[in-house]
């Protein structure tokens, strides 16, 4: 990369204005996405504008039109759909403005950069540490995210794909409880009436766990254990605590701050690579203070 | 009036109605009616207050369905399944609740259901043009542009007279329009009534005002408990139809029995509110019925509401017993013995889709609390006795409202306000749609409220019943009121004669 | 089967006639027992009664609302701004909890009362004033929590629990919001005035019922009840979230509508309301132990709520 | 400086005053135009016409309903449900995109009749029988793309370019509606109709009015306008989304109502609605543009939404 800036990121990124359309702020896990973003706007002296799409995509392409006449010199998105994103992209482009895509990837057109980590790839991660942790064997339910939601569709294809390589592992049930905590403690509750022998649980993310957690009580972590995806504080902590097994941790801080630090030079026109992969991690008892740490 | 024209068929047989009965939960509205309508006649419907009047009509206009029985027109059975069939058919009806849309002008809903249409668009042009022509016909200067809500009541009906006539109908039914008129539009509707007679059409017309019978009708069915009694001629003596229908014969329509007034009650000072009324002053004492008349439109209902504290005024002040009322302030109104029974009974005294109980035990909602609780069975008990006492057709306390026969409604409405036993109770056209019989205890009521020292202000447009109830006769004419009669030297002419002089060059004909 | 009963016992036979949403819920009810072995099983009665006491709570504030003809869509965001509220002022901020669920029940009786007066004073629409309740509650519970969870106190938590190792929490402060409205709207001077403001306000003004009163009064108890679901749905989870009840206005309007009241204001009852909101339970649940497939479980629903509510109109219809 | 041009020209200040939206809608732009000078050029207001165009195709469709005194709650489901529809029978199935994109509109409408169906015939109130119907048509939706997005076909996709690099095609679409609303409302005999049936339903039916068949008409129209608004925001995001326009009928409602109807019938224009969808679009616009956090933009939403209407019913309230 040639920026022809002199100084090191650290200051190099002083008057430059970015935004940051997110998906969602209802969710802990955005929140955090947004949080290391902001730290790293600050540290190199950056403008960071942020907005909450509300998991709308067609809000989200307003938003990224109103950033282009804002004059922003890097749009980072953190896409509601890969699909429905291409739109928004197209529209910087026309405007010759960087776009960055983080968290989620976006199809149909290009993005300078894309920081993801992979959805498909956790739900597999969490596939094989729910079954190493059950021995290889046993009753799983399946606790779904919104339907028709990116993030529900790749970690559930993930989870079915990489538990099909364990044949003494059967999913007896996959229920929606739409990323939310109480409807995960609602739906679990209820599965447990008709399957009180499960012996595992995937949620969809550590919001529904956690529910889950609290419908299985003093099941969790013992007779049953549960795996969650995202790897936030609460979701750590209960990790700490045993009652979750493991989270697949995304890093969400981690991702927003490579977003931001690299979006900041390509608004200087520095080239980047075409992806950058935060790696997904599995979060149990052993690392969870790591992860914590961060 | 126009005597050359040809009379097509006068005394044709048109409908005929055998057998019909009709019944709801809880009561049978018609247990077996028959009815003959000729071209060129008009037929009085008699009967008390739930007799089943408007329930007959509003099978012939097709609100209702018969359960038994059948209609024949032109001697041939019909089906009347809907208001469209009844339209097909040449049946135009006048409903006793009112039917416009209050939000839409009088335009538009004098061409309601069959607007002009041109390349398949409403031609407004050419509504407002016949709307204009059927104002003119009935008599009332409105601009068709004007939204029916903004309308006085009486204009309202007049309206909906015209949007009956726009119909062009064989049979014309009118359920109570006399009502809410006053005796100059009453007089105005009887000649459109006669005229169409003279063109051949069979009109239907339904009222509690006796002498109007004999003015506009040629025959009377008498209704009683649902079943038709008989058929008389309309020339019949008033005596003889009030104990056909009430099946007792009345001695005393207006059976005032007046007392020395005491203290002043009510007084009202220079009560002004710009566009409505000006400088009305007056006071009401204790033991009196004073009586307010007034053509439409006068602002008899304005001074009434601005007094009660249901509406604002400008200026001028109201007392009870010496002190002044907030404006604008029911509650204080209220509270210092006031009471209103309103014009308008289902906009504004009445809560509809709530039962009878409900409804007489409103006003008083706050006294039967106690300790934040309501005592609903002592609340139940009173609605019973005062149903009991004004005699209301019902099929039990718990009976929606909403079901109630017009006059059995008016009754409720003020029988709420019997219940407050306000001190100064401000009747609005309380005897609107009420017959014969129940008027009758209605002034007998007004007697015993005065007996004991409670005093009444009567607004009503129907001057006899003024003149028969009312000790002193105010006379409001263009906001102001323009004169005072004793009950004594009170006679229609001299009524008259105040409500007009003002009002040459008034909106009012 | 279930006919047979129904003959034999008359007194339960009239109930059900009178009662056409419990009509359905019995239906309803008798269809999943026989669908699913687990369904008519105490703990998952019991389940049920927990899954639906947030919605309960929230219909029962509603029910005021909608009885006085008015609507109100900020219940949902008003319970979690309460629950917030409740679990910063007694971490962050320090305060003792009981003192801590005070201050949360009095915000969501103030947001309540704002409601009331930009309906009242200010002339606006319900939906209106209330729609901008929602976006304002829902922003500062966001504000407040930074939009992250709080945990909550660990005295509050213990709603959620059993009381002798049966009887939920949430089941008996529903059972307890529930009583308090059915006294209120039969007995008391403001349930009564509220069926005369929602039937003809009008008349009811001219009645000497002191209308803006009696909605300000409407409208807190509403607010008051959804700050008390806030609680209970906190405590539920231990942590209160920002985002938590999202949506829900719809469903407590659903609740209270299925459960006979009418959106034009006059109709309501506490009973009908209760019975909405445990079909709705009833509904969710049954899919769940029929593992009904995600996509499927919103067309199910939707299907069944119409069903529900066109038995009992063709029933009335029936009969009238 | 607004009173001064408002003063000088009475033609422009008679239309404010009779279209209190609008007034709102000005003064809403002269403040966010002093506080960012990025409001006032063409490109952004053209941007906030196209945002506001989904919004307000939906919005028109609501105004029928609601003037006739319902409401439609699944205006946002169908138009997901419709979109989905015609990315799937012209991808999926191949059939040629003019066809597929009649097919999606019949799929609107016939949402739209099953909703007038269940509410005149079935005699369910409108919000269960539309909630119902928000349901299934989301479910449908998922289930016929498997929760999946569909790419929708290029021809569709340029429906959301611009016309000579300048008209936005939305934008142009919404005033297509608009106008098609307008004439609907006030010349034409279901228009009319629409109106009686609002004010008083009874009257209506007793002029001979079949109420029945106008409120087929109107559902129609709402699920015809849902359809179209779910192509136009398919078409931006060249994708066809289960879980597009979700809570959308929310705002629709809202646009309709900021705009001066009212939601117990009988009142409601096509211009009124466009300002209400103007004024929400406007005013996320501007929060855009001026960088308010992401927490607190629901809370000022909630506040301008609030003020915006109250301005109106001050003003008419001080004039009359
Ligand atoms: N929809 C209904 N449901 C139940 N009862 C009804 C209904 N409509 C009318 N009734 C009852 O039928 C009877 C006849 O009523 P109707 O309105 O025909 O009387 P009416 O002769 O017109 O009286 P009025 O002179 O007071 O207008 C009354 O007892 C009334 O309560
Ligand atoms: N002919 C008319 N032209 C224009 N406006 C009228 C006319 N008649 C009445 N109004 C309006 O309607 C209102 C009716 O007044 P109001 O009802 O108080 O009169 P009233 O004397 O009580 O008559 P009534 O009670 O007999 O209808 C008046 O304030 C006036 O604004
Ligand atoms: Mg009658
Ligand atoms: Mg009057």
């Amino acid at each position: 990369g040639s920026g022809g800036s002199s100084g090191g990121a650290s200051s190099g990124g002083s008057d430059v204005k970015i935004g940051l359309s997110v998906s969602t702020l209802n969710n802990p896990y955005f929140v955090q996405l947004r949080t290391g973003a902001e730290a790293e706007a600050k540290k190199l002296g950056a403008t960071l504008t942020v907005t909450d799409a509300q998991n709308d995509a067609s809000q989200q392409v307003n938003q990224v039109q109103n950033f282009a006449s804002q004059g922003m010199k890097a749009i980072i998105i953190n896409p509601v759909d890969s699909d429905a994103a291409a739109p928004a992209v197209k529209l910087a482009e026309r405007s010759s403005i960087p776009v960055l895509a983080v968290d989620r990837g976006v199809n149909g057109a290009q993005v300078t950069q894309t920081v993801a980590s992979d959805n498909v790839a956790g739900g597999k991660l969490a596939a094989q540490e729910l079954a190493k942790q059950l021995g290889e064997k046993g009753k799983v339910v399946v606790l779904q995210g919104v339907a028709g939601t990116s993030a529900s569709r790749d970690r559930g294809k993930g989870f079915t794909e990489g538990i099909a390589g364990y044949p003494g592992i059967q999913v007896v049930a996959q229920q929606p409880a739409d990323f939310d905590r109480t409807k995960g403690l609602d739906v679990m509750t209820n599965l447990l009436q008709s399957h009180p022998d499960v012996t595992g649980v995937f949620a969809e993310n550590d919001e529904m766990a956690l529910g889950a957690i609290k419908a299985l009580g003093g099941k969790a972590g013992t007779s049953v254990k549960v795996v969650g995806f995202d790897g936030t504080p609460d979701g750590l902590k209960a990790i700490e605590g045993g009652t979750l097994a493991a989270s697949v941790a995304q890093q969400p801080a981690l991702l927003g701050q490579q977003a931001v630090q690299n979006a900041v030079k390509a608004a200087k026109g520095e080239k980047l690579p075409a992806t950058l992969d935060v790696p997904v991690k599995i979060a149990t008892k052993d690392n969870a203070s790591e992860f914590s740490a961060s | 009036m126009s005597e050359e024209r040809p009379r097509p068929a006068r005394g044709q047989e048109i409908l005929r109605v055998e057998g019909l009965g009709k019944r709801f939960p809880g009561v049978v509205a018609l247990d077996g009616v028959d009815l003959v309508l000729r071209a060129g006649e008009v037929h009085v419907l008699l009967g008390e207050n739930g007799a089943g009047k408007s329930t007959l009509i509003k099978m012939l206009s097709g609100a209702y369905h018969p359960d038994s029985g059948r209609i024949l027109v032109d001697g041939a059975p019909v089906e009347i399944r809907s208001a469209g069939d009844a339209q097909r058919l040449g049946i135009a009806t006048i409903y006793q609740e009112f039917n416009l849309v209050p939000q839409l002008s009088v335009g538009e809903n004098l061409a309601l259901g069959r607007p002009p249409r041109r390349f398949g668009l409403i031609d407004t042009k050419r509504m407002h043009e016949r709307a204009r022509g059927l104002l003119a016909r009935v008599g009332v200067e409105v601009d068709p542009k004007t939204k029916v809500a903004d309308l006085g009541i009486a204009r309202m009906q007049m309206v909906e007279i015209a949007k009956a006539l726009a119909l062009d109908a064989r049979v014309l039914i009118m359920d109570e329009p006399t009502a809410v008129l006053t005796t100059s539009e009453v007089e105005r509707l009887f000649a459109i009534v006669r005229n169409l007679r003279d063109q051949g059409v069979a009109v239907v017309f339904i009222t509690h005002h006796l002498e109007e019978i004999a003015q506009v009708g040629d025959r009377v069915t008498v209704l009683r408990d649902g079943r038709s009694v008989t058929e008389v001629p309309a020339t019949t003596p008033q005596d003889e139809l009030v104990r056909l229908m009430v099946g007792r014969p009345i001695d005393q329509q207006y059976p005032r029995e007046a007392a020395a007034p005491g203290a002043p009650l009510l007084q009202v000072r220079g009560l002004t509110r710009a566009g409505a009324f000006t400088d009305v002053s007056f006071e009401v004492r204790a033991g009196e019925v004073v009586g307010l008349a007034g053509l439409v439109g006068a602002g008899r209902t304005e001074v009434a509401r601005a007094v009660f504290g249901a509406d604002r005024y400008d200026s001028g002040e109201v007392l009870m017993d010496g002190r002044p009322l907030p404006g604008g302030d029911v509650h204080a109104a209220m509270e210092a013995g006031l009471g209103l029974v309103p014009e308008d009974r289902k906009g504004q005294g009445l809560v509809l889709g709530a039962d009878i109980a409900e409804n007489l035990g409103l006003v008083t909602l706050r006294r039967a609390t106690h300790g934040g609780f309501v005592d609903r069975a002592g609340q139940r008990t009173a609605a019973g006795e005062v149903a009991a006492r004004l005699g209301v057709r019902m099929s039990g306390l718990g009976q929606e409202v909403r079901t109630l026969s017009g006059g059995n409604q008016q009754k409720i409405v003020i029988g709420k306000w019997l219940l407050a036993d306000a001190r100064v109770l401000l009747l609005d056209e309380p005897t609107r749609g009420i017959d014969v019989g129940a008027k009758v205890e209605i002034y007998q009521l007004i007697n015993s409220l005065t007996a004991s020292g409670h005093a009444v202000l009567m607004i009503s447009s129907d001057l006899p019943e003024i003149l028969g109830m009312s000790d002193r006769v105010l006379v409001m004419a263009r906001g102001r009121l323009v004169g005072e009669i004793d009950a004594a030297g009170a006679t229609q002419d001299a009524v008259m004669g105040l409500a007009v002089t003002e009002v040459e060059d008034a909106r009012v004909h | 089967m279930s006919t047979d009963v129904l003959t034999r016992r008359p007194a339960v036979r009239g109930l059900l006639a009178e009662n056409g949403p419990l009509a359905a819920l019995v239906a309803l009810a008798v269809v999943l027992s026989l669908l699913s072995g687990d369904f008519l099983s105490v703990t998952n009665l019991l389940n049920v009664g927990v899954q639906a006491a947030v919605t309960a709570i929230l219909a029962f504030g509603s029910t005021f609302v909608i009885i006085t003809g008015g609507i109100d869509l900020s219940v949902g965001a008003v319970a979690a701004l309460s629950a917030i509220v409740l679990a910063w002022t007694s971490t962050s901020a320090g305060v003792p909890w009981p003192v801590a669920t005070l201050v949360a029940l009095v915000a969501g009786l103030a947001c309540g009362l704002v409601n009331a007066a930009l309906i009242t004073y200010g002339k606006l629409p319900p939906f209106i004033a209330t729609l901008a309740m929602l976006g304002v509650a829902r922003g500062l519970a966001l504000v407040v929590s930074q939009g992250s969870p709080i945990a909550m106190p660990d005295a509050v938590s213990h709603l959620g629990d059993t009381i002798g190792g049966y009887l939920p929490v949430p089941v008996l402060v529903m059972i307890i919001m529930g009583v308090i409205t059915a006294v209120v709207l039969n007995r008391t001077y403001p349930g009564r005035a509220m069926y005369a403001i929602g039937g003809n306000e009008e008349a009811a003004r001219l009645s000497g019922i002191k209308v803006n009163r009696q909605k300000l009064i409407t409208y807190a108890l509403s607010g008051a009840f959804a700050a008390t679901a806030g609680v209970v749905l906190a405590s539920r989870l231990a942590s209160a979230q920002p985002q938590a009840a999202s949506g829900y206005e719809l469903d407590a309007i659903a609740a209270v509508v299925i459960g006979g009241a009418s959106l034009s204001g006059g109709k309501g009852r506490a009973l009908g309301t209760l019975v909405g909101a445990l079909i709705l339970a009833v509904l969710r649940n049954g899919l769940n132990l029929l593992s009904v497939s995600a996509f499927w479980q919103q067309v199910v629903i939707g299907v069944v709520i119409a069903l529900a509510v066109l038995i009992d109109t063709l029933r009335r219809r029936g009969s009238a």
